[in-house]
């Protein structure tokens, strides 16, 4: 008997949204999008709850983990940081502001900071491409950034 | 009631929420209960205005007054002046930057001037939240006129009459497409709108349906009743939760008001619409693969036929269609497609909506009647290239289009001519470049894009586009050779040949375009090694100026590598061939001796 | 039949509507070389992802080159499959294939059975003009199957096969863009997930990606070391496969070249697993009439249906999806380890050495049953009743390492006693041949009549699943079948609903049974090769003289030397075994 | 909220929330004649609100197509309130010391049916 170990709660917390979805395989992603939004990221164990409640075999949940990229495995930070890589964002710099992260945090995309304060993450186009270049940290957006002023931002969260 | 005697409009759009429109609104508000005018003065939080470079907007009508770049502690001064005394808030005003004069009327600003604004015509108008604001605006007019007085097959007439073609990037004749959908009888079918939108650097989609989220659900409606669906399903984005807000609270109201749902306007007719939300592939733009994402798969795409208005969701005839199309159909059957096909140019009718970016003054989202020249976008609604530099290139279509010149200005802008010119309409961005951008880098950063969004299921796409990859990073490197040219030419035509989906055979083009257009750069970068936008950092080589060296050995000192020789008092010089290009000999210059050539 | 007109390579041809381009043109003999295409006929079985493109034709009037595997013919249609355009684009699709494929050929399991290899020498591929990064993977090795990832071309018949056909459900194709490749949950070892072993995918894999963990090596250091007794034993539908692998048409049989071959090789003994399946229906048969009888005396415990447990993808398949039918099954060992408890007890006995020095070998036409005999039941003080478990393709290879003549052989027999067989064991090797062997010694047992007509063939036949009723003088015995694990599970799952009442049901994992087991020969998609060894068993049958099992001379001196009665206690102890729960649980984490 | 069962809810519907929007939708329109009432202090210490107020109620009740708002001091403060009223294709013309009753007057006739009326203060 192969056995999954996971938090009471948690296993609840994850039948309780298969069953609010039927527990249909058609509504895996409504289900994995539902699951991360409650615990920020979809470690194996959980995927393997879900497989069962969905009865879908573990390696399509994670084929389907794997292909979006909205979906993560790796719990984020406390701060998640994403630096927009749009078009518009892309023509005004952001690629330098986003070596500027990456510097200053000692980290490379979809890492987390050893301390969990921190993830770093690319994204495609909030659309304010007016502000560009544009990160977002949480639910704060930060426009028409230059390097030089990354240290400040990340300063701000370092109180 | 007593009459609301001016309204504030404020951008509630997500470029504009992001600095802080909302904070503004409520600001506003506060001012004026504070002051007792709330029941004169009506603040609406509205969608995008487009002209998203100069966000926040706040508008006030009737007297149309545009301002520009507001902040939440200019509130009450906007309360203060213009609304008690009438006084336009000089500073806050639009520029014209060639002018140098205020413009206060929209109407008069040459952004706005040359649009044509029908799928965002309730943008930046209506309050998105309020069913009434829409209802007022004609909303819902056309849905009851389809259903009481005209048959699903004149429905689908009109928009064929139309010349409505698909605005998500393959411009296949809508009105086509739902009479295939609806020749092809089944127990249930499904009306689907894909707003996945993934270009990257294109809102439009978002845009509606945060500015006009009912005229969505009213076209689906339509497209239902013509094609013999009773289900839509919208295909969203989980990155744009402002707009799955909008879409959810509209949905919520249609079927309060009764326009969702069961017996549409006394008739046999029901309706109604579920949200399936996207989890970030590209890829699901393509219609097949956005059906394989929404039944809860992997969003690969499979070979067409059969089409989905065969075989789609769940194996039932399924009508895809794209945000942006749906924004026009509403107007369409109220005004008529005689009214609309006079729009536009003889293949290409009524309006394309474009997200405007770069190296452009007047960075947004406009709307344009389709037969509108780059130049006039650029130059009028963009207001010329930032910092009155050079134009050197303007990209259509994203990932999927390409780099169109000087040459390609004055054509009319439609898919066709588009396509002729070797890139596409596709979704609607519009990138414009000046000569600080390196072709070579651009068509690079693209075909990241299609590679990191590339599904891997064919080898072509999966495989092709990576080494593609390789080889413009070689090039962008320095270490390209003319045999790497021509593997690139071939595999471009190959995999625009043989790749599986829209998404694989399009990824080339930015390459074949900037192979044709921009072929001199190319080679520069192969033989010469040398990038001439200086984007290319390889081949950057740093230089001592010997006329303005005084030979101070400061830059020889602090260099990493020893790559500076030169005696003390005589100018110095850089071996470029150790040198690493860290730049600390540029900080540590005081006389601004070396530079990057 | 609606049927269309169209032109492919300036030949008028006629094909049926819905056809795709690739089978008009196969029909009309004109071959359009395919990679990811993979059907398995009659067994409901098509992958055509439409992914190599490789089999890419140009049809006049379409923009693009279209896949011929997933175009349908259309009326007037004019195709080219060979023009320069398509030329160009195949071969630079198969470069860039290639580009991201290691290049160790030489020594890659599936070197001369790569479709690959095959393409690229067909279209004389003599360079790889695109050099760059290649995919790299941690190499997984578990007891049956070696995944080898780096080679993995994403045709998706793996997946296809192990979702569809077999519906285990361990494979899936993972990330996406150049890191997409097929892999299981996680990436983790196939141990760890919900794999059977079967082996259906590494038969279905057109490359070096899945393969069987190859010991012959092993086997070779065991008949070359003087203090071990090396035994060998061979599977039923290995006699009708072998040949394949010499040049003779599918469906020779070979049993007497084969135990010749076996015998140069240097085994000590050269015995048969038929003897050991004679056996089995002893066991199996007897407990089925046990359980009929105890059902038709009213008890309401017994467990109808019994289920065969022969083969060891379906008892993996089983012990992971019916945790809650594991005293279903028949507790009879499998031929192969009946064979080896056998061989390691009552053969070690009469040669006098222990255990520990002899080593039994299993010729198998299987890739499970390497799993299977590393099984800690089935060892004693941790020494197995069966050493190694040789696929039909190593034996070949062992029989190559040894320059053997193979086609020059003289035939030969078996030795005695462990190599005496009838034809009832020799149908194990097609699906509802094990079934059919026990309806022919059950009858008898239970009528006390002589069976007149041995051959049920109602029982016989290479539908998923089948069923028969069989009348034992007067009592109706209802039997089922199926083969293909997919087509278990859905005989299974009306068992547990109880919708569907049989006394006895037959699974075999594979599609044919072991005829068209993982180990065989290497098919690639023609199931025609396997119908024709599922002729040649029969054959085989049809051609002993005895063909009951309770009439095999040696089973009979076998009980009344050493083991007494079937089911009794040495029996039991030595031929019966139990199954585990393998399912995956929830646990709460403390 | 009752629900829209038939083509005459909508229009219903739509006829009770079309004056709230109205304001907007006129501002949006070229074309239409412009009444511009000065609204800085001045002209609010000489009754300007009142005027303003009923200017936009008798337009209401009139149904007439004139958008209705509010300007800057005109620097004619000895006249106020005034009104400036532009009907496109005419010189904008501003009327002084307006009252209730001018009010009913510039909309009637110099609105309407183009007449001249008294008050004119400047052009």
């Amino acid at each position: 008997m192969a056995k999954v170990k996971l938090a009471e709660s948690k296993i609840n917390k994850i039948k309780e949204i298969c069953a609010s979805f039927g527990n249909q395989p058609g509504e895996a992603i409504n289900v994995l999008h539902k699951v991360q939004g409650e615990f920020g990221y979809l470690p194996a164990e959980v995927q393997e709850v879900i497989a069962m409640e969905l009865n879908v075999p573990v390696a399509t949940i994670y084929g389907i983990v794997t292909f979006y990229s909205f979906f993560t495995m790796i719990p984020k930070g406390e701060h998640p940081i994403s630096v927009c890589m749009g078009t518009a964002c892309y023509v005004r710099g952001a690629e330098k502001v986003l070596d500027e992260f990456k510097r200053q945090l000692g980290i490379g995309i979809g890492e987390t900071t050893a301390d969990g304060k921190f993830s770093l993450n690319c994204l495609r186009c909030v659309g304010a491409c007016g502000l560009a270049p544009v990160v977002t940290i949480g639910d704060k957006v930060y426009g028409r950034l230059t390097p030089d002023m990354v240290k400040d931002i990340i300063n701000e969260y370092n109180q | 009631m007593a009459k609301y005697k001016m309204h504030i409009l404020v951008c509630g759009g997500t470029g504009c929420t992001a600095s802080q429109s909302v904070e503004i609104a409520d600001r506003l508000k506060s001012n004026l209960l504070d002051k007792g005018l709330d029941k004169e003065v009506q603040v609406i939080l509205t969608g995008c205005f487009g002209f998203c470079e100069k966000g926040p907007i706040v508008k006030i009508m009737p007297d149309n007054t545009f301002y520009t770049e507001v902040k939440p502690e200019d509130a009450q001064e906007i309360i203060e002046e213009h609304i008690i005394k009438g006084r336009k808030v000089a500073r806050l005003l639009y520029t014209d930057p060639e002018k140098k004069e205020h413009v206060a009327d929209a109407k008069h600003m040459g952004f706005y001037k040359k649009q044509l604004r029908i799928a965002l015509r309730n943008c930046g108008f209506i309050d998105p939240e309020n069913i009434g604001e829409y209802i007022a605006c004609d909303g819902y007019a056309a849905v009851a006129k389809c259903l009481t007085e005209m048959t699903p097959q004149q429905v689908i007439d009109e928009i064929k009459l139309s010349g409505l073609r698909g605005r998500g990037g393959g411009g296949f004749p809508t009105g086509m497409k739902w009479e295939i959908a609806s020749k092809n009888h089944a127990d249930q079918k499904y009306v689907v709108c894909n707003a996945d939108e993934g270009d990257p650097g294109a809102f439009m989609d978002r845009s509606i349906l945060e500015g006009d989220p009912h005229s969505i659900i009213e076209a689906m409606t339509i497209n239902g009743y013509a094609i013999g669906a009773t289900k839509g399903l919208v295909y969203i984005r989980a990155e744009y939760p402002l707009a799955i807000h909008r879409l959810q609270v509209a949905i919520a109201q249609a079927r309060e008001y009764g326009v969702l749902g069961e017996n549409l306007f006394g008739t046999d007719f029901s309706f109604d619409i579920e949200l399936r939300y996207g989890a970030g592939a590209f890829v699901c733009g393509e219609e097949t693969a956005l059906i394989h994402s929404m039944e809860g798969k992997r969003g690969e795409p499979t070979f067409k036929p059969p089409f989905p208005a065969q075989s789609g969701y769940l194996q039932k005839p399924t009508n895809v269609n794209n945000v942006e199309t749906y924004a026009n159909i509403p107007i369409i059957i109220l005004k008529g497609a005689n009214w609309f096909n006079k729009i536009g140019t003889e293949k290409s009718k009524g309006t394309k909506v474009f997200a405007l970016a770069g190296q452009i003054n007047n960075v947004g989202l406009i709307e344009v009647p389709m037969g509108i020249t780059l130049r006039e976008v650029i130059y009028e609604i963009g207001g010329g290239i930032k910092g009155g530099r050079q134009f050197k290139a303007v990209q259509t279509g994203g990932p999927s289009g390409g780099c169109l010149t000087e040459k390609h200005l004055d054509t009319p802008i439609d898919y066709d001519n588009l396509i002729a010119a070797g890139s596409m309409m596709g979704s609607g961005g519009m990138v414009v470049m000046d000569e600080t951008s390196c072709m070579v880098a651009i068509a690079k950063f693209y075909l990241e894009f299609t590679c990191e969004e590339s599904c891997g299921k064919c080898s072509p796409c999966r495989i092709g586009n990576k080494r593609m990859l390789e080889i413009l990073d070689k090039i962008t490197k320095g270490n390209g050779t003319m045999e790497d040219l021509e593997n690139l030419k071939n595999l471009a035509g190959v995999i625009k040949d043989t790749a599986l989906c829209g998404l694989g055979q399009t990824s080339p083009n930015p390459i074949l375009s900037t192979l044709t257009n921009f072929w001199d750069e190319y080679v520069e970068h192969v033989q010469d090694k040398k990038c001439r936008a200086g984007a290319c950092k390889s081949l950057m080589q740093y230089v001592i100026d010997q006329s303005v060296c005084v030979g101070c050995t400061a830059c020889a000192r602090n260099c990493p590598v020893n790559a500076i020789q030169g005696e003390k008092k005589t100018p110095h010089t850089i071996n470029t061939e150790l040198c690493i290009k860290c730049g600390t000999c540029i900080e540590k210059c005081k006389f601004n001796a070396i530079s990057i050539q | 039949m609606e049927t269309v007109n169209l032109i492919i390579d300036g030949k008028a041809v006629q094909a049926e509507k819905g056809q795709t381009i690739l089978k008009a043109a196969r029909k009309a003999g004109i071959s359009i070389p395919t990679l990811c295409y993979y059907e398995l006929n009659g067994q409901k079985l098509e992958n055509k992802p439409g992914g190599c493109r490789v089999c890419v034709v140009e049809v006049e009037g379409r923009k693009n080159l279209a896949p011929a595997c997933a175009t349908e013919v259309m009326e007037g249609m004019v195709v080219h499959t060979h023009s320069l355009r398509v030329v160009n684009a195949r071969r630079t699709v198969v470069e860039l294939i290639l580009s991201d494929h290691p290049s160790d050929c030489l020594s890659c399991s599936k070197s001369g059975n790569c479709e690959l290899q095959t393409l690229a020498q067909k279209l004389g591929i003599r360079e790889i003009p695109f050099q760059g990064e290649q995919s790299k993977y941690r190499p997984d090795n578990s007891p049956s199957i070696i995944r080898d990832v780096d080679k993995c071309i994403m045709c998706r018949r793996c997946e296809t096969v192990c979702n569809e056909l077999q519906t285990v459900g361990a494979l899936s194709a993972v990330n996406r863009g150049f890191e997409a490749v097929v892999a299981t949950a996680f990436e983790q070892d196939l141990v760890k997930s919900s794999c059977t072993m079967c082996g259906q995918c590494v038969m279905a894999c057109p490359v070096g990606a899945l393969s069987e963990v190859n010991q012959t090596r092993q086997v070779i250091q065991a008949i070359n070391n003087p203090e071990k007794t090396v035994i060998v034993q061979t599977a039923p539908a290995v006699r009708v496969a072998l040949g394949e692998e010499f040049g003779y048409p599918a469906g020779t049989i070979v049993t007497g070249q084969m135990a010749a071959a076996l015998r140069r090789i240097g085994f000590d003994y050269v015995f048969d697993t038929d003897f050991a399946a004679d056996l089995t229906i002893m066991e199996e048969g007897t407990e089925l009439l046990g359980r009929i009888q105890k059902f038709m005396e009213g008890d309401k415990n017994v467990k109808l249906p019994i289920l065969t447990s022969c083969c060891p993808g379906w008892v993996n398949f089983f012990e992971t999806n019916y945790p809650d039918m594991l005293d279903v099954p028949s507790t009879a060992k499998s031929p192969q380890q009946m064979f080896g408890a056998i061989a390691k007890n009552y053969w070690a006995e009469k040669l006098k050495i222990k255990r520990e020095d002899m080593v039994v070998v299993s010729i198998m036409p299987c890739v499970a049953k390497k799993y299977e005999c590393q099984r800690e039941e089935f060892k004693v003080d941790g020494n197995p009743d069966v050493d190694f478990s040789l696929t039909t393709r190593e034996l070949a290879e062992l029989i190559k390492q040894f320059n053997i003549d193979f086609n020059s052989l003289e035939e030969e027999d078996f030795d005695m006693p462990l190599g005496a067989s009838t034809g009832a064991s020799v149908i194990f090797g097609a699906t509802g041949g094990v079934i059919e062997a026990a309806a022919r010694t059950a009858y008898e047992v239970f009528t006390g009549k002589t069976l007149e007509k041995v051959d049920f063939t109602e029982l016989r036949g290479l539908e998923g699943v089948r069923e028969a009723t069989i009348d034992f003088n007067g009592t109706p015995i209802h039997l089922g079948i199926a083969h293909g694990l997919g087509n278990a599970r859905k005989l299974l799952d009306k068992v547990r609903k109880g919708e569907v009442q049989y006394h006895a049901i037959e699974v075999m994992a594979c599609p044919g049974g072991c005829i068209g087991g993982a180990g065989q020969p290497y098919h690639h998609g023609d199931f025609s090769i396997v119908e024709k060894r599922f002729e040649a068993i029969y054959k085989e049958d049809l051609g002993k003289e005895l063909r009951k099992s309770h009439e095999n001379p040696y089973i009979k001196q076998l009980y009344d030397e050493y083991l007494g009665t079937p089911c009794g206690e040495k029996s039991h102890h030595l031929l019966h075994t139990h199954y585990f729960d393998k399912s995956k649980q929830v646990e709460v984490e403390a | 909220m009752a629900q829209i069962k038939s083509l005459e809810d909508l229009q219903a519907l739509k006829n009770s929330v079309q004056e709230e929007i109205d304001t907007r939708v006129k501002g949006n329109r070229d074309g239409l004649v412009q009444v511009k009432v000065a609204m800085a202090t001045c002209g609010i210490t000489a009754g300007a609100k009142t005027i303003y107020n009923y200017l936009l109620e008798q337009v209401d009740k009139r149904s007439m197509d004139v958008v209705v708002y509010q300007t800057d001091c005109m620097g004619l403060c000895k006249d106020e309130p005034t009104v400036e009223v532009s009907i496109p294709g005419k010189d904008s013309v501003i009327f002084g010391n307006v009252d209730t009753n001018k009010v009913d007057e510039i909309l009637d006739k110099y609105i309407q049916k183009g007449e001249t009326v008294s008050g004119v203060v400047s052009k």
